[in-house]
């Protein structure tokens, strides 16, 4: 029931993913943050086990701020990608694979060009102009595929977003507790705050 | 004591020079003396079989050696170390390349392969370098016939040539690999014991545009410079690139297979070409 | 699959089984009750304007051995006594041979006993309706074949009715069922209703114009079927031996035979 | 007893010296000399071949300049044969820096995994180092062209124009003397036949005794590296009259 | 359904013509019924005259392409020459068998022009690496039986390069319109001696 | 349940079929004898799941046609009704022209998912109760009766292994447009707004962010068109033709059964929409 979404437009990329930490039938937190900064320019959201997520994570993280500090410059957005990709493809023909799937959001600091790479944990890897995870993928991916436009500004973007959040508030079961949003733009990665609006029934 | 074994042998003098592979390269300045000349249709490669005894087999003591059907070998130095170089240069040949690629590997690929290994030996723990110069005899097919490559440089076509032309044009080619893991590619050479006086006699001799017979002919007469004893069937060992020969293939009757092209000359053979000398 | 994909949302309509999984310890098991055997074949169906064409191989196998090389899958239905004389419908099954004679001696002896009833000879298309009751009547143990249905309608054009194994039913321009029709069908996409194809220089890219499907005249229809077929024989091990084919036109029913590869 | 010290690549002497480390340098000193000049719009490396023999067959692979990847090359002083190894190892480490990030390696990326090698040589396990130098010329997107150069010890820096081997000195100084920052490809090989034309013993050159090689842009953006064939060299050097004479060249094959 | 091969879709398929080969391939690339990616090439450069397809589970698609895109570079780098069709078939083969405890789950098919002959080249594999030389058509994928039908209908020899275009396209297209997991457009290429010639497809979006 | 199976077929041990048939042809025909034969088994739903389900096992002999989009809503100017028209087999796609929206009456429509035979059968037989209520009581059937009939039906045989979702569409004087959801389970409930099908969700991605009760005609055809489309694009086992429907309160009208190619072109083209398909042709 977690719920990855991720937009490009004509300058950034928007990664949400959804607020509420689960643990089968309990949520344990309404404020979980699925989401790992891998360098200035790269964001990459998780969803998969419970366990598994933070730890490839942050071993995706640290290895992606290691390369960083040893080259003294950052690895591009595609490039963080390849080397997420052939990690779970490492993993998924390991012991223990993890179970892991990713959406990966960055902006080229020298073209300025955003990109957004889906990757599940087999190790498949697609970049696309938008995005999803779990069960927003059959929700929003239509929606998406109707009003998403490759030169949107951010306003237009975020109103997509709420377009999605809302069709999954009224159509999924689960309250996901609202949407963690991340903005990556050429100047870097924040934060932005994504109110709940409140209850929306089918029609 | 052990861990003695773990450093190099080979290490640098204070001139630069690493002293063991100049002691190897005297070991087979010391060894019975091998030739190689390409000619245009094929390659000779031939060395002396000395034998310090009558009573010897002379067949079972044999210094050419086929890597592949295509390539052969001759070496001039220690012969153990020669063999064990055989051995791997057929296992690298075959395991390596053979086994991938279902061909054999071009002249240039099994030197550099055998090349490596001999390098391994004046860089690993423990290990001296092998004792052996090598000669390697081998036959490409070619990818490109007779045309030459353009590409494009500058928004203008420009032709490259001369430099890559070993394994694209195909033909034969003819390589030495010294005991530092080093190897030249030549026209002529020669190695062991003689090697700079049967050089000489081979600037001579040599012409561009030399045939396999010719060449054979002047390999024999080089020989002749240098050896001692008699020359005969026995005493003379040469092994020749040449056309493929479907007869030793074993078989027939299979459209496109080619057969060998290096083959060990038979001492009868030796015999009628030191006849007709 | 839910271990390859633990996000997939169970949608679609489910089937109403009654739930407990069939490994239940209190429920017996009924793998053993397999009352079917895959005979094979390919059969094909073809309507035009005054035609339809119903074509089938004749090779009967089970698993890699063949029963034997000629065992008909075409029947006509209804007409004249045991000969079917005058019969103007062709019913073709394939797949597991005993439930399709099945399935033929039923669909025959109603068709003739609507024309004792009624007086006149069933009309395809309500004979069409009817086969489709009779498949659904095996609903919960279904005949395991594939029927096409060919004759002519009331306006005397090809007519051609397909099936499934529980008698969802659809008339259609062509239609191949049974073993290779995962073969033959897109051939017929592309050379009977000229799916994918284009008319040249009607414009470049995004203007190019889709060539519009016209029925086309017997000869090249037949040549089609016979192509189809030795391109099926080529690829798949279930077909081959000979080609039936039942051409159905106002003057009656026409039968062919072809020989196919015996390989 | 100095020999007490010198020949483990892994002892430093008393005053603090690798002494392998310098033999090898020594070693490199005595190979033929190879240079790389950094222009505007591309490099340009040529180094000397030493024809020992004219029974060597001249039309064949490239003996001192390689490929290291579509967007490298690098040209080699020192043993041929610790070159080859340490070229395999380049070429292999580009091929898999590329396999994970699926984009070509960074030029300075690709040499530091090679000096770490050559590094790793002077330290452990007891063996000596490798007996080459390499001068590296390559482009990336992030720095463009740069040339790099590179010694037995592990040591690496980037350079502007630079020469290793025989005669490095006068050739490090002409090329100091000559260099100017906003020169072309043009003449940046126009310097580099120059210079090797006074620090090679023989004062005529022909293509059989120099390689040459240079990594550009074509028109189309497109970074391109080509070694160069006989003809473009002698046209080069005739070019800048440094050709040996006609019936010289007719007389050597 | 459960199986690797098909969990993602795709088709692939290659034709020889009059001294000229094709090969051509769909763009889906879906999780099950779900259509992730509408731009998911299957057939890979291997060099000017060399085309490698692969379907099969995505993943390793993507894996086995950079495996190959590593082999032959390291084979143009070392013997300074572009690998031929031939031979790089037999490098593939003996990759894959490599893994025969552990298989990719991929269908390769390679298509190409050998220079030296100047003679078309194409060949199918297994999981495991059997090569499938044939002297027509070459098929791959979850559309694979349909591609089947489709070849051996249209196919006649030495057809030129247009007519070998038209035919593979037609081929293809028509193929994976039975397929619900493959299609949504395709790209095709057309590779002579001398020149390489691709193409997109615009095909149906469902 | 087996006693309602009972009810509905003989023991198969003592072979009566045979006897039933041969009534039959003394008697004539009744084309819908709810007279279903069994497997000579205990459990005939298991074995049929066995046999038929591919959803749990993928190798089953006979796979019956299914995966569908299918929407209806209603809206001022009474309901619209969509589907795509494609029947797959497992990936094999057995059909790109199947009716999904089944005319029950002039005034009356259900569409189909799941089981294509049993939609066809079951509709079938409820377009023949609608007729017989209609000659019985003078008067139209109201949608809700009519879906009532039908959830009555299916719910009988729930357990089974039938599958069906469908919706019922009409408008009639009484109800104004009504819409009901009925399936094999013996769900039946009414609703605004139903998308039914393997490409469900796709459809209520793009219906539900525009759909307004007050739309005028046009947009509401244009947003159901638009709904399956999305369906199609996405759900490998939907797509096909578009199959249109305005139900209105003097009979429900069709707007055609198009072909989704050239729409989705038209739309991506002119639209700029689905900017994740490459259409730059090289």
């Amino acid at each position: 029931m977690e719920v990855l979404l991720g937009i490009t437009g004509k300058d950034y990329v928007i990664i949400a993913s959804s607020k509420a930490a689960m643990r089968g039938p309990t949520v344990l937190k309404a404020t979980d943050n699925k989401t790992r900064n891998l360098n200035k320019n790269s964001v990459m959201a998780y969803s998969g086990e419970s366990g598994d997520t933070v730890q490839f994570a942050e071993l995706i993280q640290a290895n992606v701020q290691l390369y960083s500090m040893r080259n003294g410059v950052a690895l591009s957005p595609p490039a963080v990608s390849s080397f997420v990709r052939s990690e779970l493809a490492k993993s998924i023909r390991s012991k223990r694979p993890y179970n892991v799937n990713l959406l990966l959001g960055g902006v080229d600091p020298k073209t300025g060009e955003p990109s957004l790479h889906w990757l599940d944990y087999l190790g498949t890897e697609a970049k696309i102009p938008y995005a999803a995870h779990g069960y927003a993928q059959y929700y929003c991916l239509s929606l998406l595929d109707k009003h998403h436009h490759p030169d949107i500004d951010l306003a237009r973007g975020l109103t997509i977003l709420r377009m999605c959040s809302d069709e999954l508030k009224r159509r999924l079961p689960i309250d996901s507790k609202g949407l963690y949003v991340k903005i990556v733009s050429k100047e870097g990665i924040k934060e932005h705050v994504f109110e709940d609006e409140g209850q929306v029934l089918p029609a | 004591m052990a861990d003695r074994y773990s450093f190099s042998l080979t290490t640098f003098s204070p001139s630069g020079k690493l002293v063991q592979i100049e002691y190897a390269l005297n070991a087979v300045n010391n060894g019975v003396t091998a030739l190689g000349i390409k000619a245009t249709n094929g390659i000779v490669l031939a060395t002396e079989k000395k034998s310090s005894s009558p009573l010897i087999e002379p067949h079972s003591s044999s210094k050419v050696a086929l890597i592949t059907p295509n390539i052969g070998m001759v070496y001039s130095g220690m012969g153990p170390d020669y063999r064990v170089l055989v051995d791997r240069a057929r296992k690298v040949s075959h395991t390596g390349y053979k086994r991938v690629y279902n061909e054999y590997p071009p002249t240039r690929i099994l030197v550099q392969d055998v090349a490596q290994v001999m390098q391994a030996a004046t860089q690993s723990g423990g290990v001296r370098p092998y004792g052996v110069s090598l000669l390697i005899a081998g036959w490409d097919d070619g990818i490109l016939p007779e045309e030459e490559l353009e590409v494009e440089v500058e928004g203008e076509k420009k032709k490259i040539s001369g430099k890559t032309g070993g394994i694209l044009k195909g033909g034969p080619s003819l390589y030495q690999v010294d005991p530092s893991g080093s190897y030249f590619p030549w026209k002529a050479t020669a190695i062991g014991k003689s090697a700079t006086s049967a050089k000489t006699f081979l600037e001579k001799r040599y012409t561009e545009g030399l045939e396999l017979e010719d060449a054979i002919h002047i390999a024999l007469l080089t020989l002749k410079e240098t050896i001692e004893g008699e020359m005969n069937g026995d005493t003379v060992e040469i092994g020749i690139v040449g056309p493929p020969e479907d007869g030793l293939l074993g078989y027939e009757g299979v459209e496109g297979a080619k057969g060998p092209r290096f083959r060990v000359l038979s001492p009868q053979e030796v015999e009628d070409y030191l006849t007709s000398l | 699959m839910a271990s390859i994909l633990p996000g997939a949302p169970q949608e679609g309509i489910g089937y109403s089984f009654s739930q407990a999984a069939p490994n239940a310890a209190s429920e017996p098991r009924q793998h053993s009750f397999y009352p079917y055997s895959d005979n094979g074949g390919t059969s094909l169906g073809i309507s035009g304007t005054d035609f339809t064409i119903m074509a089938a191989d004749t090779r009967n196998v089970s698993g890699y051995s063949i029963n034997t090389r000629y065992s008909p899958r075409l029947y006509l239905i209804g007409g004249e006594g045991p000969e079917n004389k005058g019969a103007r419908i062709v019913l073709s099954v394939v797949g597991f041979t005993a439930d399709g004679s099945a399935l033929k001696e039923r669909l025959d002896n109603i068709v003739k006993m609507y024309k004792y009833h009624h007086g006149k000879p069933m009309s395809v298309s309500a004979c069409a309706q009817r086969l489709s009751h009779l498949l659904y009547s095996k609903r919960f143990f279904p005949f395991y074949v594939s029927a096409i249905l060919g004759g002519l309608d009331e306006e005397g054009k090809g007519a051609l009715y397909s099936y499934d194994y529980v008698g969802s039913y659809e008339r259609e321009q062509c239609r191949s069922a049974g073993a290779a029709s995962s073969l033959i069908m897109p051939f017929l996409d592309n050379q009977v209703n000229f799916k994918n194809q284009y008319q040249p220089g009607s414009g470049t890219g995004h203007n190019l114009q889709a060539v519009v499907a016209e029925p086309l005249p017997r000869e090249r229809v037949t040549q089609l079927v016979r192509d189809a077929f030795t391109s099926a024989v080529e690829r798949h091990i279930e077909v081959g031996d000979g080609l039936q084919m039942m051409i159905i036109t106002k003057d009656g029913v026409q039968e062919k035979y072809v020989e196919l590869k015996k390989d | 007893m100095s020999r007490r010290y010198d020949s483990r690549t892994t002892i430093f002497s008393p005053e603090g010296r690798l002494y392998q480390v310098e033999y090898a340098l020594e070693a490199i000193s005595h190979a033929g000399t190879a240079l790389g000049i950094l222009a505007q719009d591309g490099i340009v490396l040529a180094a000397e071949r030493k024809v020992t023999s004219k029974l060597l067959e001249q039309d064949t692979s490239a003996e001192k300049l390689y490929i290291l990847n579509d967007n490298m090359i690098t040209a080699v002083a020192g043993m041929t044969a610790d070159a080859n190894i340490l070229i395999n190892y380049a070429r292999d480490a580009a091929q898999r820096y590329l396999l994970t990030y699926n984009t070509d390696i960074p030029c300075e990326q690709l040499v530091r995994r090679l000096c770490d090698l050559k590094q790793g040589y002077t330290q452990k396990g007891g063996l000596r180092p490798f007996g080459v130098s390499f001068i590296y010329a390559g482009w990336d997107p992030q720095l463009e062209f740069q040339l790099y150069q590179s010694n037995p010890s592990g040591n690496y820096g980037g350079w502007k124009a630079t020469s290793v081997g025989a005669n490095n000195a006068s050739a490090q100084s002409l090329l100091k003397q000559d260099y100017k920052e906003e020169c072309n490809l043009k003449e940046a090989c126009e310097l580099a036949v120059k210079v090797l034309s006074k620090t090679m013993d023989s004062t005529k050159l022909s293509s059989e005794k120099i390689e040459f090689a240079t990594v550009g842009k074509t028109k189309a953006g497109k970074i391109y590296h080509h070694l160069w064939g006989a003809e473009e060299i002698d046209a080069l050097l005739k070019e800048h009259g440094l050709a040996k004479a006609e019936d010289d060249e007719n007389g050597d094959s | 359904m459960g199986s690797p091969f098909s969990m993602n879709g795709g088709a692939c398929v290659a034709m020889v013509g009059k001294d000229c080969v094709g090969i051509a391939c769909d763009l889906r690339l879906g999780m099950q019924a779900l259509t992730v990616s509408n731009n998911f090439p299957k057939i890979f450069g291997i060099n000017d005259s060399v085309y490698l397809g692969l379907t099969g589970l995505a993943t390793d698609v993507a894996t086995v392409s950079d495996l190959f895109r590593f082999k032959v570079n390291m084979y143009r780098l070392r013997e300074e020459r572009n690998i031929s069709p031939d031979t790089f078939a037999n490098l593939v083969s003996t990759s894959l068998y490599e893994r025969r405890f552990g298989p990719y789950f991929v269908s390769p098919v390679v298509a190409g022009i050998n220079q030296t002959s100047g003679k078309p080249f194409i060949c199918g594999f297994d999981s495991i690496g059997c090569i499938d030389f044939a002297k027509d058509f070459i098929v791959s994928g979850t559309a694979s039986d349909q591609l089947f039908g489709m070849c051996e209908g249209l196919y006649e020899p030495d057809l030129g390069p247009d007519e070998l275009f038209e035919t593979l396209s037609q081929a293809l297209l028509s193929a994976v319109d039975r397929d619900a997991l493959s299609g949504w457009g395709a790209h095709v290429y057309i590779i002579e001696k001398d020149k390489v010639t691709k193409r997109l497809l615009k095909g149906r979006q469902d | 349940m087996d006693t309602l199976v009972a009810q509905y077929s003989c023991p198969a041990i003592e072979d009566t079929t045979l006897d039933a048939e041969q009534d039959e042809l003394l008697h004539g025909p009744d084309a819908l004898s709810l007279n279903f034969s069994l497997p000579p088994i205990a459990q005939p739903s298991s074995w049929l799941r066995a046999m038929t389900d591919d959803a749990s096992n993928p190798n089953c002999p006979i796979k019956i046609a299914h995966g569908t989009t299918t929407l209806a809503f209603r809206f001022k100017g009474g309901i619209i009704v969509c589907t795509d028209s494609r029947a797959t087999q497992g990936n094999w796609i057995a059909s790109q022209t199947v009716k999904k929206v089944i005319e029950i009456n002039n005034s009356l429509l259900g569409t189909m998912a799941g089981g294509a035979a049993d939609c066809q059968y079951w509709l079938a037989y409820l377009g023949m109760q609608c007729r017989l209520h209609e000659l019985r009581n003078k008067r139209r059937i109201t949608v809700a009766a009519a879906s009532k009939i039908l959830a009555n039906l299916v719910y009988s045989y729930k357990g089974m292994g039938l599958s069906m979702g469908t919706m019922c569409a009409g408008v009639t004087p009484q109800e104004g447009p009504a819409l009901y959801y009925v399936d094999s389970d013996g769900t039946r409930m009414a609703g605004n707004m139903f998308c039914v099908g393997s490409g469900q969700t796709f459809a209520y991605g793009v219906l539900d962010a525009e759909y307004r009760y007050e739309m005028e005609d046009e947009e509401a055809l244009e947003l159901g068109r638009r709904s399956i489309l999305a369906a199609m694009h996405r759900d490998a086992y939907s797509g096909g033709f578009i199959n249109l429907y305005h139900v209105k309160e003097d009979g429900w009208v069709k707007h055609g059964f198009s072909d989704m190619n050239p729409i989705f072109w038209k739309t991506k083209l002119e639209k700029g929409e689905f900017s994740n398909v490459t259409a730059d042709m090289e």
